[in-house]
């Protein structure tokens, strides 16, 4: 007997759409948000006289760029005219496909035009433009690594608030080991292996003794401040001038690419880190997506009783899957010490681990979107950074804050609900 | 929370540190840090040292306590009292609640606060104070001669009074260049209109990679002269400086740096300094030797509780013409004819 | 009708609790000999003994025994070891026992608060505000104090509750990043006019008024510890036998199913963290107003409430989230804490170490079957001890 | 059957959970060629026999024997080596992956996966077997029909001599089922042998060679397919189970619940029920039949007042509860029992009692202001449990230590305690074995005749003839007609399929199963 009724269901059900409640809330949140920055750009902007300066090159620049001189005014009014019409586009519901994308792109960058422009006008100083992509790229490099680490072990189902923890470790480990060997190899190394170590706590206690994961990270980034709190106090602090003097991190310019202006010497001249960090994202996408341990990373994190049923062995992968994060987290965790060249303090991460988090969670999970939310982390904190030099007429604790209240922005008005891999957190024990 | 009145005193530090001559005298001496901690590479350690210096010169004994939070600090300094200490130092503005309190429970012990004073003079506590304004005046008119670019840079730890004070000195001294000499150097990372300026996120002093992170935003707006004042985190300050290839130095605030940071000596071409080990030992050994008053000391270029550290290896690079300026500014400024705001 | 479970069940329950405790006590023995090892190796001069293990072991063997002893038993003594060591670990055990409880709640309700930290600090602000700027009749004064503080606490517990109820954004990220705000809010507030003392400009509030402390009821014992046996209880209540715990408990066991039961999810997700946040606000409270070592409670200032939101984490999951082993764990870790702090003071043995036995400690009873095959005699318990979102 | 001799026997298997016995030293043998057929209530141990052969389970004693030679699983992949595929009850199936994806899941071949090739497997197999499946779809976009192709390819992946099928018809339509059918003889007369297991027993009796009971993780007997329902029922369940469900014929009143021009959105915007309109009425049972995922779930939804409908209006009594929520649609008199028992239905953790008392928790008489009554809910509890033989130890006991019909009749028996005015039941009886589905029937009946208004959301068709007074066939958010209960098997299932009535009864209808009576 053959299918030949008309009637099996074999395609995917064809219906009407309409906007889902989830992004018709999204939408109309962007679009207030949009409106309110508008209307508060449009009404600071008449406040605003003189130029706004962009020194495209930063003052000790081999090559100097010019310096741009905006007139404040206008740019200000501009950009929160571009934001508003945005907003009102998005809260007509009037924008489709493209031209949404096209839409938020243009109020994203009237946003931070408008309001720098404003900083910025009037001011003796001029806003270094060379210097904002660096200090991104400087504050970006742990959290995208921090991140991938995450993605890494979600993917497989297994939360890692740890990250922190591993962080940390890392970060002791290298700068004692860098200041010992005075070789920043062995320094990464023992970084690395720092950080798997503690992915290895995670990934035992989670995986063989189904610890609540979320409950296990917490005590592992207590665990960790409290150890490398211990030993520095006992035995590093003592003998800082044997233990924790970190050696010189040199850094590698790629030839040609690094005399690109304005970008060449931020992108192509770096520290092996942070070529690293950049690497490493798309090497953890091409793992995920394109390998066939990716699958099984992804499958025992999904459903892992499926996986079980075809033969894979969900712990196994788990296990894999943590340790290969705790490379990511290692390194990510050495940038603090070794890659800024910076001795060992307690608690250097101050949180940085959470913040990585967040990427992973703002990124839904996915390698390329967790780096990118990182690296818009990054992008803030630098802003808010540069813009306490400037003189604006906002407090300096007032800017210290922005980055977190974007993030509870972003994250509220834009991202909202976001699914984690089906099993995370949730211990295999068939 | 107070540890029970038990102890012996302590002898691990005082060996590590030289002993005393002869006769050790059962004279107790003790400490209690803020949240810094004695190894803070700032006015915890600095303090420190003039407690140990006095313990070898002396030859009292020592004791010592780390505070961890905040809410400790009383239980800390009660603790030093169980212990029978004679005298007690407590360091930074935070303990001054708790120091009061025990000062006035224990009118029989002496007591002194590290950058503190009360408004209210208490018997038996000595405020020991610093107008670094002074030295950083000097420091900035220093900072503007140097800068090729025409732009110096600073950046603070935190907003705290002690800090803000060594930052608007030096925004006054580079004022006071520019008046002199009619330029127009400009100070990144103070404002001193709005009293407001660059600090690390999180009030963190010991933060060094946000520190040179806010040092690279100064550079990169042509400081090419900076004075950090961020205790341990400075030392952003002096890597970016070592990193910048001969383009920028970076002074050093407290101690001279010179000596204490010797491995970025060679960017440091002077230190704002803060004598807080003298002023620490010369309270201790006026409790010592029962010649303790209250009056509450104030570190000024005139008695040397601050100065401008030596020149070192910048000693060829500074014009002559500049260093005797300084040195008549520094005249002019003990004898009131200039007088700089703090 | 007998409404009995079987004899057997029972004493299955009974036998499961024994076990419970006895991996708790290994825990604890466990956690104590790590810290023992991490002390010996991470001292030079005992290691340095070490070089002679083969020649002169009691070298060795003595110099460890008198770093270990001798840290542990200054620990011992400054926990529990005179009535003012047990003062001092109540007034340390209060702030934790109170954010612990916060945190349980929303456990319970599936919800994982990180931002007790925050509210702490905003509950501390407030609290401390009411106390040294405001003049009113002692009673009084220490009731308004103590509810302005909880209700701050409650506000910045609420927000975190809105947006998630409202976005669905994930209350980890919230919290973490209102953590940060709230910090750098003190931070600002500090040198705000209607903080800084007058006259003055350190970044340090105003003593507060002795009408809005809490009483002393011996050395640093206050009356704050009881207000957290107090919360405890009324937790246990509000948990246990009201109809807004019932609707906590659903919501965090089966969302779908509460919401099917015609709950309403968001509205109890706010009400969770506002309640969260209130009993951390009251940590908060205990930090401001709890009268210290001097009789004098500590004026408001940056790192008042020390790392008490962070702690509360361990706390409450060590109490299994129930109000009862809240209390027990806060005091434990109280007495860790100002243990630790005669340990540093008499023994020389950095504070630090307390942090690492309060993780290992917690570690050990999340996983009762390390426990029981190192120390032979202990069975783990059937159902582990330690809860995350479960009822 | 072409086959050798030999096949594959199952020697005295045992396997136990902590204290419990699931398979209590089992004997079965399966020769090549044939269709096995596994019956047995739920709990029976059937899933946990065949795990235990698919080398996910351990077994504690016994021996697995194929071909002669004896085999020691310690993993799956050992098994499918030996030449056994399956498709588990549950899916297992990996829904953000592709078709292709899942296919190659376990054996991917390269490091660097190959996704051309596995598409052109998937393609091949789908035409070797006619299952056709676009290789590139995501399992979540799939139909749940689909979704069932996608698991049997995987299990006949490997060229399986020894497939296991346990249950795979629960989700499929009449229309699918027969594929199925048509499938598996095609495997049999290649020689290859199937284990089938089903609940129902006119598909057993369709397809089976030989029946295998199982009772309380024991074989309690064989039976020839030519054995009759009632037989096969009572063999199962160990007593005479009445098939039928006794009931009066309806007493219409007025309508109750009235729905109009109903459209309903699913989370991610499609518009799943489009336009619906019906009303049941006082002392009826109306059945909304069809296969799921055609909009049921989605249309209960927003009768209970957890979605809001994009257009149209439901009345309850004459009042307008479109807009309500849950606990205003509850309060007016609305009882209702979710498809899904697990996730909607009860609070796993919480008590028997607790779960008595989930929907009316803060009124009277369980609480008094903000302070539960614990006493009354006690009370409330043991009368209900004496009144719906609700088998537990305790009230007090959490409710995930029942089994799963007693779990159901928790649900119901709070819905049933309070006067309704409708009651809605979507899949009471899903997963719940013959003896416990005879109580819940004769349960929904009495409350139809008292006068509530039944809605009954089934995907079953024995269950719709059982209960309805009137059918009501949706197919894709639409309702394709109203029908009696009365109308032929094979008409209501072109009718879930979308065909509608005229056509439905005209179509000529092929196939060899319709030998049922
Ligand atoms: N992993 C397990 N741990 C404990 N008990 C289990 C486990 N798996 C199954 N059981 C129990 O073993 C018994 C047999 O279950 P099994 O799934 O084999 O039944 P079944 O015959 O397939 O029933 P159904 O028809 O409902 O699928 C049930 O009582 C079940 O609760
Ligand atoms: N995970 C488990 N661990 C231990 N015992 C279990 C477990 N699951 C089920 N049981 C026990 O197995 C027995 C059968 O449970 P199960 O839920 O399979 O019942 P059932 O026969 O399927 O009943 P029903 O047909 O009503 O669903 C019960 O006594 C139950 O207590
Ligand atoms: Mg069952
Ligand atoms: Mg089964």
């Amino acid at each position: 007997m053959t299918t030949t009724h008309p009637t099996t269901l074999d395609v995917p059900l064809e219906l009407d759409r309409t906007e889902s409640a989830a992004a018709r809330r999204a939408r109309l949140s962007t679009g207030a948000l949009m409106l309110v920055l508008g209307a508060l750009m449009a009404w600071l902007g008449f406040g605003t006289s003189g130029d706004a300066s962009y020194a495209l090159s930063d003052a000790f620049a081999a090559v100097q760029l010019p310096t741009v001189a905006l007139p404040g005014l206008p740019v200000v009014l501009v950009c929160a005219l571009l934001t508003l019409l945005a907003g009102a586009g998005f809260v007509s519901g009037r924008l489709w496909g493209r031209a949404k994308a096209s839409a938020a792109t243009i109020a994203a960058a009237a946003i931070v035009l408008g309001f720098v422009t404003w900083a910025a006008a009037g001011r003796p100083f001029s806003f270094p433009v060379q210097n904002q992509l660096a200090g991104t790229i400087a504050l970006a490099t742990p959290l995208v690594l921090g991140a991938l680490c995450g993605v890494l072990c979600e993917n497989a189902g297994v939360v890692n608030v740890a990250i922190e923890g591993q962080f940390l470790t890392a970060a002791f480990t290298a700068a004692t080991v860098g200041s010992v060997t005075r070789s920043i190899t062995a320094a990464l190394v023992a970084g690395v292996i720092a950080g798997v170590l503690m992915g290895a706590m995670l990934a035992l206690f989670s995986i063989k003794y189904l610890v609540d994961q979320v409950v296990l990270g917490v005590v592992l980034n207590l665990f960790a401040s409290g150890l490398t709190g211990f030993v520095f106090d006992q035995l590093v602090q003592p003998n800082s001038t044997e233990l924790n003097r970190v050696p010189p991190i040199s850094r590698l310019e790629i030839p040609l690419l690094s005399d690109i202006p304005l970008i060449g010497p931020v992108l192509f001249n770096q520290t092996i880190l942070v070529y690293l960090a950049f690497v490493s994202v798309p090497v953890v996408w091409f793992l995920l997506y394109r390998t066939r341990w990716g699958l099984r990373v992804r499958s025992v994190g999904e459903h892992p009783e499926a996986a079980d049923t075809v033969g894979i062995n969900v712990r196994a992968v788990r296990w894999q899957a943590v340790l290969a994060g705790g490379v990511f987290a290692g390194l990510g965790g050495s940038f603090f010490t070794i890659g800024s060249s910076v001795s060992f303090i307690k608690d250097i991460t101050v949180g940085n681990g959470f913040i990585a988090l967040a990427a992973l969670i703002m990124g839904r999970w996915h390698p390329v979107r967790a780096a990118l939310m990182a690296v818009f982390f990054g992008f803030v904190t630098q802003l808010a950074s540069q813009l306490q030099t400037l003189q604006t007429p906002m407090p300096s604790q007032f800017l210290l804050m922005l980055p977190y209240l974007a993030t509870i922005i972003a994250v509220a008005g834009l991202i909202g609900r976001s699914r984690a891999p089906k099993a995370d957190g949730v211990p295999y024990t068939g | 929370a107070s540890p029970p009145p038990t102890a012996t005193p302590d002898t691990t530090a005082g060996t590590s540190t030289g002993t005393a001559a002869a006769g050790a005298s059962d004279f107790l001496a003790c400490m209690v840090s803020d949240e810094g901690g004695f190894d803070d590479k700032s006015f915890n350690e600095t303090s420190y040292k003039g407690m140990m210096d006095a313990k070898s010169e002396l030859g009292i004994q020592t004791r010592e306590i780390q505070s961890d939070t905040t809410a400790s600090y009383a239980g800390n300094v009660q603790s030093m009292v169980d212990a029978d200490c004679d005298v007690i130092v407590t360091v930074g503005f935070a303990l001054g609640d708790a120091t009061q309190a025990s000062a006035e429970a224990n009118p029989d012990i002496d007591y002194a606060i590290v950058d503190f004073a009360y408004d209210a003079p208490l018997d038996n506590v000595k405020g020991l104070t610093f107008n670094t304004a002074e030295p950083a005046f000097l420091a900035g008119y220093l900072a503007a001669s140097m800068s090729k670019t025409g732009t110096v840079g600073t950046y603070g730890g935190a907003p705290y009074p002690t800090v803000t004070i060594f930052m608007d000195g030096y925004a006054q001294g580079v004022a006071h260049y520019n008046e002199v000499k009619g330029t127009d150097v400009q100070v990144v990372g103070w404002n001193s209109d709005t009293q407001d300026g660059a600090f690390i996120p999180g009030n963190n002093f010991s933060d060094v990679a946000g520190a040179k992170q806010l040092a690279t935003n100064l550079v990169s707006q042509g400081a090419d002269v900076i004075l950090p004042v961020a205790g341990p985190a400075s030392e952003g300050g002096l890597q970016v400086a070592q990193e910048s290839g001969g383009n920028v130095v970076s002074m050093w605030v407290d101690s001279d740096g010179y000596l204490s940071m010797e491995q970025y000596a060679s960017v440091i071409p002077t230190s704002v300094g803060k004598a807080m080990d003298v002023a620490v030992t010369d309270a201790i050994r006026a409790s010592f030797e029962d010649s303790f008053d209250n009056e509450v000391f104030v570190g000024t270029l005139d008695n040397e509780g601050v100065y401008l550290a030596p020149y070192h290896d910048f000693e060829d690079q500074i014009s002559d013409e500049t260093k005797a300026e300084i040195e008549q500014l520094k005249q002019d400024i003990i004898d009131g004819t200039i007088t700089v705001n703090s | 009708m007998a409404e009995e479970p079987a004899d057997d069940a029972r004493r299955a329950a009974l036998r499961d609790r024994g076990r419970r405790w006895a991996t708790t006590a290994g825990s604890i023995l466990l956690a104590l000999l790590v810290g023992a090892v991490l002390m010996i190796v991470s001292d030079p001069d005992v290691i340095s003994q070490y070089a002679y293990l083969f020649t002169a072991p009691q070298l060795a063997l003595g110099a460890s025994w008198t770093k270990v002893a001798g840290a542990y038993s200054a620990l011992l003594a400054g926990a529990v070891g005179s009535p003012a060591a047990l003062a001092a670990t109540a007034w340390q055990a209060a702030p934790l026992i109170a954010a612990g409880l916060g945190v349980g709640i929303a456990f319970r309700a599936g919800l994982f608060n990180i931002g007790a930290q925050g509210q702490a600090i905003w509950g501390s602000i407030a609290a401390a505000y009411v106390g040294f700027a405001w003049s009113l009749p002692p009673v009084v004064h220490l009731l308004v104090a103590v509810v302005a503080g909880v209700l701050f606490g409650a506000v910045w517990g609420g927000i975190v509750g809105l947006i998630k109820a409202k976005t669905g954004a994930h209350e980890v990220i919230v919290t973490i990043m209102m953590n940060f705000i709230a910090a750098s809010s003190l931070a600002w507030l500090l040198l705000t006019p209607a903080f800084l003392r007058p006259g003055r400009i350190d970044p340090l509030a105003p003593p507060i008024q002795p009408s809005a402390a809490f009483p002393v009821i011996y050395g640093q014992l206050h009356v704050g510890f009881l207000v957290a046996l107090v919360a405890a209880a009324i937790v246990w209540w509000l948990m246990e036998r009201s109809t807004i715990g019932f609707a906590i408990r659903a919501v965090g066991s089966n969302a779908s199913a509460a919401a099917t039961a015609g709950m309403n999810v968001a509205g109890t997700t706010m009400v969770t963290m506002a309640i969260s946040g209130a009993l951390a606000g009251l940590a908060g409270v205990m930090y401001a107003l709890g009268p210290g070592a001097n009789a004098v409670a500590t004026p408001l200032s940056l790192g008042l409430v020390g790392s008490v939101g962070f702690d509360a984490l361990t706390v409450a999951l060590l109490g299994r989230s129930r109000p009862v082993g809240t209390v027990l764990a806060g005091l434990l870790f109280g007495g860790l804490h100002s243990g630790g702090l005669a340990m540093q003071s008499l023994a020389q043995t950095p504070l630090t170490l307390s942090t690492v036995l309060q993780a290992l400690i917690v570690l050990f009873v999340a996983a009762p079957a390390i426990v029981s095959a190192l120390i032979p005699k202990v069975r783990a318990p059937r159902r582990p001890a330690l809860v995350g979102g479960e009822a | 059957m072409n086959h050798t001799s030999g096949g594959l026997q199952l020697a005295g298997i045992t396997k136990r959970f902590g204290s419990f016995t699931a398979v209590d030293s089992v004997d079965l043998e399966v020769r090549p060629g044939e269709i096995h057929c596994l019956l047995g209530e739920n709990g029976a141990g059937k899933s946990t026999l065949m795990n235990v052969l698919y080398g996910l389970l351990k077994p504690d004693e016994g021996q697995i024997v194929i071909d002669g030679s004896p085999q020691n699983f310690t993993n799956p992949r050992q098994a499918m080596a030996a030449g056994i595929g399956m498709v588990h009850q549950h899916f297992m199936l990996v829904d953000p992956f592709t078709v292709a994806e899942n296919l190659m899941l376990g054996r991917e071949g390269g490091f660097v996966l190959a996704k051309d090739a596995a598409r052109q497997r998937v393609r091949e197999l789908g035409e070797r077997y006619t299952m056709p499946v676009d290789p590139d779809a995501v399992i979540e976009d799939l139909p749940v029909g689909v979704q069932q192709r996608v698991e049997i390819l995987k299990a006949l992946a490997n060229d399986a001599q020894y497939l296991v099928f346990d249950e795979p018809t629960a989700v499929l339509t009449p229309q699918e089922i027969d594929d199925l059918m048509a499938v598996m003889d095609r495997l049999r007369s290649e020689g290859r042998a199937i284990v089938f297991i089903t609940h129902k027993l006119r598909e057993v009796r369709a397809v089976a060679d030989r029946i295998t009971v199982m009772r309380r993780g024991r074989i309690v007997g064989q039976a020839a397919p030519t054995a009759s329902e009632a037989e096969l029922a009572e063999m199962m369940v160990g007593r005479a189970i009445d098939l039928r469900v006794a009931k009066e014929a309806a007493a219409p009143g007025e309508p109750r619940l009235v729905v109009t021009g109903l459209k309903v959105a699913n989370t991610a915007g499609g518009i799943v029920v489009d336009g619906v309109d019906f009303d049941v009425r006082a002392g009826e049972t109306l059945c909304i039949a069809g296969v799921q995922g055609n909009g049921q779930s989605e249309l209960v939804d927003a009768l209970l007042g957890n979605v809001t409908p994009l257009e149209g209006t439901v009345t309850l009594d004459g009042t307008d509860i479109t807009r309500a929520t849950p606990r205003q649609t509850i309060d007016a008199g609305m009882g209702f029992v979710p498809e899904d028992r697990e996730a909607d239905g009860f609070v796993a953790p919480f008590t028997i009692a607790e779960n008595l008392v989930l929907n009316r928790s803060n009124q009277a008489p369980f609480a008094h202001g903000l302070a539960l009554d614990l006493a009354e809910i006690d009370r409330n509890a043991v009368a209900l449990r004496e009144e719906f033989d609700i088998r537990a130890q305790s009230v007090h006991d959490p409710i995930s230590s029942l089994s799963g019909g007693n779990k159901q009749k928790v649900v119901l028996a709070r819905e049933l305690s309070r006067p309704l005015s409708v009651l809605i039941a979507s899949q009471p009886t899903r997963g719940v074995d013959v003896g416990a589905i005879e109580f819940l029937h004769r349960r929904i009946v009495s409350e139809r005749d008292k006068g509530t208004a039944v809605l009954l959301v089934s995907t079953e068709l024995d269950e719709v003839e059982a209960l309805a007074d009137r059918v009501l066939v949706m197919y894709r958010g639409r309702v394709v007609g109203i029908v009696s209960p009365d109308t032929p098997r094979e008409v209501l299932g072109l009718m879930m399929a979308g065909v509608p009535l005229e056509d439905a009864q005209g179509a000529p209808r092929p196939g060899k199963e319709e030998n049922h009576g």
